[in-house]
């Protein structure tokens, strides 16, 4: 409450139309932030703000590769490959003038561990976590973890001494209700400070004179204005009328629109993450089929005859305006383990499928519904749509069944249904995140998101090999025999890799980082 | 020259088939002190003289032809400003009913000053001196208290008494009052009739009345002018004009009126319009009518009535849970004999009504006892017969305009109860009995394939009739037959309803507000008042020698419109 | 019945949850337990001004509506006030000119403004008058100045510029209805006995019109007038979508997707004390304006 | 023939006649309606049936051929590559059915309420009206939501598709029926009041037939304006509720769906896809509408 008095007796926050100075940029995208405390949500737009303010020891930079933040070197230590050795960065500062040190690491790592921390998933494997030393940090896992840094992007440092001070040692319990210091007041080593925010409505947030990146960054963008936009048009509307300055969701059919607008411009990258379709081929017999006492996706050439045909190409071109890059396979180009090979496009065309439909004597075809969001992915439900299209013409009938996230994923979770679109980012940029989640037999601690019912003890007794597995070459010889399993078995039906697409005003120069993540201090003006 | 002076005034409606004329060129004047009286049926026209004179003619009335002048002033082709400030100031109006003349959202204080400001120069404080006074002598006791109240805090005879003094709010020189007493009851009207003389007679106003209503007219006009269909027919002192009518629409007006002070046998001359006459000539024993009558009791009492009450609770509030109680009938007991008329008089809201419903059924009676040919029609019917025996009482209402279902055809109207009560064989049969009763009611031929919204206000009540007809009824209701309708229409459904009663052996129960219409009709009278019966006799002897000091006041108050003969 | 609109368990946990996670955090939010205890719950708590903590903002449910409850009031007041004062202004007109040609144009295209859907006419507002002329702002509030606990974007400018699109946007429709109504009302009462009577004492139209025939109009007009109001609260759902408005409308749908039970419950007990606040401010209205009920009442 | 002919003479038509605003507002809505239910022998295209769509269709401008495919389209295509006349036939068929069948259930209960409420009085009579009050100020489109979301959840994943447009009809339909119970109630109440109702009382008709015999024939002017009005608020809500994701299926778009679709295409230049179904929407709901307004005046009821 206090925040909020502060930020609306301020003086304007948000000027309208064009005249913005040239310090300030106004940013929109369509969600906001759930909650300042940085380890109680693992959610984008929460991390995209949390980012500007708070820092992880090892950070990616605009073009998604690992680089130095508050660590400055890190590995796993020669002697223990269970433990991964971490060197802090000297001379930083927090927001509020405290030193940054390693009792903070050690505070913050066991904070992002806790109970009510939604960042402990990625931090399954730590056993414990030290300080050597006021600079020296290490970390040990249940067994070697060759990927360790992977995981560190998101978890955020907060300064012990203000936590304690300010009763925010525990993290924001979200599901129980709670509502803490840490919650709205923000205390970072990050190049940005807090000034105002009222959720949903607006944040504003000014330059850390005291950052030690100064120098380092361009750091043009001294404050930033931060407004959530839900409505697509609204939010394009604002970028056309110049009231803001960078959104992060251009629909793709505005793309042209604010490209040609003279003020403005669209710069875009390939997306980590990939979009397709998951089909039920572990069940004796499905729900919502028109099929009684067999399963058609459980035979292959069912599977396959789908699979040619999803008419990639037409998606990308109309529905997704070359905004996407057609998929051969369930993984994003920048993951290891993704090769040209394994993307490429499957053959056949609509006789063919048909062939086999015919073959696996579903001549005459089936119905089946298919479960897709309208609210999560680019034009999601059109993708659907269209798939319904290309499904009917080798005689598949499809009811599609397009619900809000919220309604979408629980289905997956729960495995009640047979047909659906999901769409998977890897953080890790690591096969084996995706492996773990998606194509593990479902249970307690892996699989949680295979909806297939596929459950191969081969495929999950190497699954499980690679979290241990030091030596880099033999892991990826693993990797590789499980994506050549996978696009056997054809778990699951690729559509697409997205694009991501930011819209912003010419004086504003920045490449598009593949996780989305605006990282402002790499930001330049012109 | 007469102060008002009307000249050859046509007054047009256009219409999609035409111009209808509301008034085909009347002449008229008005001098000061001076009350003419306008009288006529309806339709005659006679209110639109008033409206164009105050130059409100509704949309899209206009005037034709003719020429009005006030004192010199040519009022017709007067521009609208300037009319208007005349309005109220030199011609005022007094419209018939006081509960709606009244802006229900303003005190009466501020609708008086506000005329009186706007046409006296007084200042405030004198405009408020001028409307107490006024108050005071329109008589409205109380006058600085009464003041500040709303209209609905007054009763319809003193809200008449404001309308008055509004009207008088300027010492106008011309009062048009159009029905001042139609709305009020018997007593009322007596004294705001005297009101209005006497102002007149005091201020030296002129005054047009309008009224349908002999009575008024022969106690307040000095001259009046008679209107049939938009002509004017004759004109001349009150006198002349009630004693020695010349015109043969004049007499058959004159006639048609119960006189107050006898009882005649039928009205005579009632034929001028084109309405029919009495009952069609027909044979009971061979007519349906006379089917399956099991009658014949002698003369005992066909319907008793004994200690009857009516409590009505008003359900307002959330959920219809407080609610006030209305004592509308109270230990009421009479009784009827065969083939009799008994009538009931008394005002509004004297609970005479109430019990033509608690006979029917329509309410039901908080205690008493209604026997009807020795059943209880109060016990739930036992019997089949018991059902018929009840549906052997009919009615026939007040307004002609909403007792016949404007969506059915007549016929339909008229053939539903022999339909519902099984009287006849077949659909096509009641039909054609329906038909055929309402040709003895005297309609013609094609009336049953029409909907009521074809006929005139005596027509519908003939179908009424027919309709209470087609139960094969033994008793009659006739809750205020004739109120709504034209004194010469009166005339001919009264002599309608006699006839049948001397055909048919009916016994009627009348009731009425309308004294003289009850010393024309019954044999038996009772008088109420809040609720309760003061009086029951003999009706000649009702107004021969009245007993209550409230049934005297009434024959005291009624209009006297006396024939000689 | 919130339970059929999703599961909030997955937008509560990441994508990395577990099935494990999710069997505990739904133990721990009760969801397991049968409908009836957990509204009783609900209701137990909220009779203690305890509405819970909204699982997406992790945030008191009471603090998260008291924040947006006064962008979504102003919002509805100046439409309000829009649709009252050119609805009653219109009806008015249209009542006393019944046959002019002005009249007819007022009629049939107010008509057009409640012949396509709200969102469609925000949406046209915004590209006319925020991207093709940039007179006016396409979302949000503006600056807003802090009075107490109340945020109020009437003060500034830019909070005032802000305000127009989307009242315009969600009055449109109330205003077209009170136009006809009071229209059809007007007309009535200007046949009435008393407003002849007032023509025939003299009085001028004007002081007729506005003193005699207007008053009487009102008073049906605010019981329709005052329960619509309700539905303005409503359709700002629609209105503070399209314009990024910062009301509760917005937080409801947010609370919809992210299947917040806490304030789409709490929002719901809001609109039913709204309902009840408008009736009573109608009825105390009614006593104002006709005197009839005020003697009623002292009885 | 006979009634014919008195149609032709009587007032209402004659008034009709004279008034060019109802009279093109009727070809208007006759045309429209006319061509909805006839959409399968008008229309070029089944824009329903998924075998028979292109996607490279898409984003044809009108009466220019398409990039890919060289087809063209009398009003382009939409993003599904979907030609856009036929899907506004097809969608006016889905709009207009939602819109009578709403419009006929919030009738039949309004009605049915209304009477009950008029001819019983007392208690029954205030709780109906308390109801209906509540629900009056309770908003429509919120219990369309709530419906929408409770129906969804009941209803078997597979039959969604088909039950969309049946949840729509309830919502839309049950938060409709307050305007027709208060106008009936009204109307009744006044009727109710008049003497042939008392007189059908007396021949012994019971109340049931009294009220829907007698009755309710002469409050049928008050419903009919009110049902047209409600036709073109129906149309409007579906529309409105597709805004808010609770509307008819994507692939069996309503007129709402359509223009829901079609305002993400408002800044891109495709403006066909939402400028030729809001055009219809506006077309159907103005001329409903102003035959509404026509009908209001002319048969004149007492309405609140």
């Amino acid at each position: 409450m206090k925040l909020m008095t502060l930020l609306t007796s301020s003086a304007a926050v948000l000027t309208l139309a064009g005249g913005v100075s040239a310090e300030t940029l106004n940013w929109a995208r369509a969600g906001d932030s759930l909650t300042m405390d940085p380890h109680a949500q693992n959610e984008g737009p929460t991390h995209a703000l949390a980012s500007q303010i708070y820092e992880p020891l090892i950070q990616r930079d605009m073009s998604g590769k690992q680089v130095a933040a508050l660590a400055t070197e890190w590995g796993p230590k020669a002697d223990d490959p269970n433990v991964w050795a971490f060197t802090l960065r000297e001379g930083v500062t927090f927001h509020d003038g405290a030193e940054f040190d390693s009792e903070d690491v050690v505070f913050s790592f066991n904070r992002a561990m806790s109970t009510n921390s939604n960042m402990k998933e990625l931090l399954s494997s730590v056993v414990e976590v030290r300080a050597v030393g006021k600079y020296g940090f290490e970390i040990v896992t249940d067994g070697p973890n060759p990927i360790m840094a992977a995981n560190l992007n998101d978890i955020y440092i907060m300064d012990k001494g203000w936590s304690e001070a300010n009763n925010a040692v525990e993290v924001q319990d979200m599901e129980g209700g709670e509502d803490t210091f840490a919650a709205k007041n923000t205390n970072g080593t990050g190049p940005y400070t807090l000034v105002s925010r009222v959720p949903d409505n607006k944040t504003v947030l000014k330059a850390n004179p005291g950052y030690w990146g100064i120098g380092q960054f361009p750091l043009e963008i001294t404050e930033i204005n931060y407004t959530p936009i839900k409505n697509p048009a609204t939010r394009v509307a604002a970028l056309l009328s110049g009231e803001v300055d960078f959104i992060q969701d251009v629909p793709v059919q505005d793309l042209g629109r604010v490209d040609a607008d003279a003020n403005l411009k669209v710069v875009k990258a390939p997306q980590n993450r990939v979009i397709f379709f998951g089909l039920n081929q572990g069940d004796a017999d499905l729900t919502t089929d028109n099929v009684d006492g067999k399963n058609p996706f459980a035979d292959l050439r069912v599977r396959q005859a789908m699979n040619m045909a999803i008419n990639r190409e037409a998606i990308q071109k109309v529905v997704m305006r070359d905004q996407s890059i057609p998929a051969g396979v369930a993984m994003p180009p920048f993951v290891n383990g993704w090769t040209e090979a394994l993307d490429s496009i499957p053959a056949g065309n609509i006789d063919d499928a048909k062939a086999l439909m015919a073959d696996a004597g579903y001549g005459d075809g089936f119905s089946v519904t298919l479960h897709c969001p309208n609210d999560r992915y680019i034009n999601d439900e059109a993708i659907c749509q269209a798939a319904v299209g290309m499904f009917a013409q080798i005689g598949i009938t499809v009811n599609l069944d397009a619900k809000p996230k919220a309604q979408h994923f629980p289905q997956i979770g729960n495995l009640t249904t047979d047909f659906y679109m999901l769409g998977w980012g890897v953080p890790t940029y690591d096969s084996e995140y995706i492996f773990n989640f998606l194509m593990h037999t479902k249970g307690e601690k892996r699989g949680s998101w295979n909806g297939t019912r596929y459950s191969n003890p081969d495929m999950d007794a190497k699954i499980v090999s690679l979290a241990s597995e030091t030596d880099l070459a033999k892991r990826d010889a693993t990797i590789g025999e499980i994506w050549s399993q996978v696009q056997e078995d054809l778990l699951y039906l690729p559509i697409h890799h997205q694009v991501l697409n930011w819209g912003m005003a010419n004086k504003v120069e920045t490449p598009v980082s593949p996780d989305d993540r605006a990282r402002f201090k790499y930001f330049t003006l012109n | 020259m007469a102060m008002l002076d009307i000249k050859d005034l046509t007054i047009e409606y256009p219409d999609r088939h035409g111009v209808f004329q509301a008034t085909k060129n009347v002449n008229l004047t008005v001098n000061r002190g001076e009350i003419l009286g306008i009288v006529g049926e309806s339709g005659a026209g006679k209110s639109t003289i008033g409206n164009a004179v105050m130059g409100l003619l509704q949309s899209p009335g206009r005037i034709g032809q003719g020429e009005v002048y006030l004192d010199e002033t040519r009022l017709d082709t007067l521009p609208f400003e300037d009319m208007r400030k005349l309005r109220g100031k030199k011609i005022a109006m007094i419209f018939q009913d006081p509960m709606t003349s009244l802006n229900p959202l303003e005190t009466v204080e501020s609708q008086l000053v506000e005329t009186i400001e706007l046409h006296l120069k007084l200042g405030s404080a004198g405009a408020r001196a001028r409307a107490v006074s006024l108050l005071d002598q329109v008589g409205i006791p109380d006058p600085e208290q009464r003041i500040s109240q709303y209209p609905h805090e007054f009763s319809g005879g003193m809200r008449q008494r404001v309308v008055i003094a509004l009207a008088l709010a300027a010492e106008p020189d011309v009062i048009i009052a159009d029905e001042p007493t139609t709305a009020l009851d018997v007593s009322i009207q007596a004294q705001i009739l005297d009101l209005i003389r006497d102002l007149c007679r005091e201020k030296n106003v002129g005054m047009i009345l309008v009224t349908h209503d002999m009575g008024v007219i022969s106690q307040t006009a000095d001259r009046v002018a008679v209107m049939y269909r938009g002509k004017l027919v004759e004109i001349g002192d009150t006198k002349q004009i009630t004693q020695n009518p010349q015109h043969e629409y004049t007499k058959a007006l004159i006639s048609a009126v119960p006189p107050s002070n006898m009882r005649i046998d039928r009205f005579q001359h009632v034929g001028f319009g084109k309405e029919g006459g009495g009952l069609k000539e027909f044979d009971l024993n061979n007519h349906w009518l006379g089917q399956g009558r099991s009658d014949e009791k002698g003369d005992a009492a066909i319907l008793q009535i004994k200690d009857l009450n009516k409590v009505f609770k008003s359900t307002s509030g959330f959920l219809g849970s407080k609610g006030v109680e209305t004592h509308a009938v109270r230990d009421v007991s009479f009784e009827v004999s065969t083939g009799q008329t008994f009538g009931i008089v008394g005002e509004s809201g004297s609970g005479k009504s109430t019990i033509a419903r608690l006979i029917t059924g329509i309410h039901k009676p908080t205690s008493g006892q209604v026997v009807f040919e020795g059943l209880d029609l109060l016990a739930r019917p036992k019997s089949r017969q018991d059902l018929l025996t009840k549906r052997q009482i009919q009615m026939i209402f007040q307004d002609p305009y909403s007792s016949l279902n404007p969506r059915m055809r007549v016929e339909n109207i008229v053939a539903e109860p022999i339909i519902v009560n099984n009287l006849a064989g077949s659909r096509a049969e009641a039909i054609s009995i329906a038909r055929d009763l309402l040709q003895l009611v005297e309609l013609d031929d094609t009336a049953g394939r029409r909907f009521p919204h074809a006929f005139s206000g005596g027509q519908r009540q003939r179908i009424s009739i027919a309709r209470a007809l087609a139960s094969r009824p033994r008793f009659l209701i006739c809750d205020e037959p004739t109120s709504a309708l034209d004194v010469s229409i009166q005339a001919q459904i009264l002599n309608l309803l006699k006839d049948l009663q001397a055909r048919l052996n009916l016994t009627l129960l009348f009731i009425s507000h309308d004294l003289p219409v009850m010393r024309q009709m019954c044999d038996q009278i009772a008088v109420m008042r809040y609720g309760e019966i003061v009086e029951t006799g003999d009706a000649e002897g009702i107004f021969v020698a009245p007993q209550h000091s409230y049934t005297q006041d009434l024959i005291s108050l009624m209009p006297k419109f006396e024939r000689l003969g | 019945m919130f339970r059929f609109v999703g599961d909030p368990i997955e937008n509560m946990l990441g994508q990395e949850r577990t099935d494990a996670d999710v069997e505990r955090l739904r133990d721990q939010l009760g969801l397991d337990d049968p409908f009836l205890l957990q509204y009783w719950n609900f209701l137990a708590d909220a009779v203690q001004g305890n509405l819970g903590i909204s699982f997406r903002q992790g945030r008191p449910v009471v603090e998260v509506l008291i924040e947006r409850l006064p962008a979504t009031l102003e919002l509805a007041f100046i439409s309000a006030l829009f649709a009252i004062l050119f609805g009653v202004l219109l009806g008015v007109y249209t009542a006393i000119r019944s046959k002019g040609w002005l009249t007819n144009l007022i009629l049939t295209v107010s008509l057009v403004g409640v012949s396509l859907p709200t969102f469609l006419i925000g949406i046209l507002l915004i590209y006319l008058f925020a991207v093709e002329l940039g007179w006016l702002p396409s979302f949000g509030r503006g600056d807003t100045v802090q009075i107490g606990w109340w945020t109020t974007g009437l003060l500034t400018i830019s909070g005032l510029k802000a305000i127009i699109l989307p009242a315009i946007t969600l009055g449109l429709y109330q205003m077209t209805l009170i136009m006809r109504l009071v229209r059809s009302e007007m007309s009535e009462v200007l046949n009435s006995d008393y407003i002849r009577f007032a023509r025939a004492r003299g009085l001028s139209e004007r002081t007729i019109n506005f003193k005699h025939a207007l008053k009487n109009t009102l008073v049906p007009v605010i019981t329709i007038t005052g329960l619509q109001l309700g539905s303005i609260i409503a359709f700002a759902i629609v209105t503070e979508t399209v314009f990024q408005w910062p009301g509760v409308g917005l937080l409801f749908i947010d609370s919809v997707q992210f299947v917040d039970i806490p304030v789409m419950a709490a929002y719901l007990m809001f609109i039913s004390v709204m309902f009840v606040a408008i009736n009573l401010i109608v009825d105390i209205l009614y006593v104002i304006v006709d005197p009839r009920l005020r003697i009623e009442g002292a009885n | 023939m006979d009634t014919l002919k008195q149609f032709l003479a009587s007032d209402f038509f004659y008034s009709f006649r004279r008034t060019p605003v109802a009279v093109v507002s009727f070809c208007i809505a006759v045309i429209l309606i006319l061509s909805a239910v006839l959409a399968p022998v008008i229309a070029p295209y089944n824009p329903f049936d998924p075998a028979t769509l292109n996607l490279m269709n898409g984003f044809s401008k009108p009466m220019e051929p398409n990039a890919f495919t060289g087809e063209t389209f009398l009003l382009g295509t939409d993003d599904q590559g979907r030609d856009v006349f036929s899907t506004i036939l097809y969608g006016m068929r889905v709009s207009l059915f939602v819109g009578f069948a709403a419009v006929l259930l919030a009738l039949v209960l309004g009605v049915t309420l209304g009477l009950t409420a008029a001819m019983a009085g007392g208690r029954t009579d205030a709780i109906i009206m308390r109801i209906a009050d509540i629900q009056l100020s309770f908003p429509a489109i919120l219990i369309a939501m709530l419906i929408f979301g409770i129906a969804k959840g009941i209803t078997p994943p597979d039959m969604r598709n088909q039950m969309a447009i049946w949840v729509l009809i309830l919502s839309i339909g049950l938060s409709d029926w307050v305007q027709f119970a208060r106008v009936v109630r009204g109307a009744a109440m006044v009727e109710r009041q008049k003497e042939y109702v008392e007189a059908a009382q007396l021949i012994g008709r019971g109340p049931f037939t009294v009220a829907f015999k007698h009755i309710l024939p002469n409050v049928v002017a008050s419903v009919l304006v009110i049902a047209t009005i409600s036709l073109a608020l129906a149309i409007i809500a579906e529309a409105t509720l597709s805004f808010l994701g609770v509307g008819a299926p994507p692939t069996q778009p309503s007129l709402g769906t359509l223009i829901r679709i079609g305002q993400g295409f408002l800044f891109s230049g495709e403006w066909w896809i939402l400028f030729f179904p809001a055009t219809t929407l506006l077309l159907l709901a103005l001329s409903v509408n102003l035959l509404g307004d026509w009908l209001r005046n002319t048969l004149n009821p007492n309405m609140d």
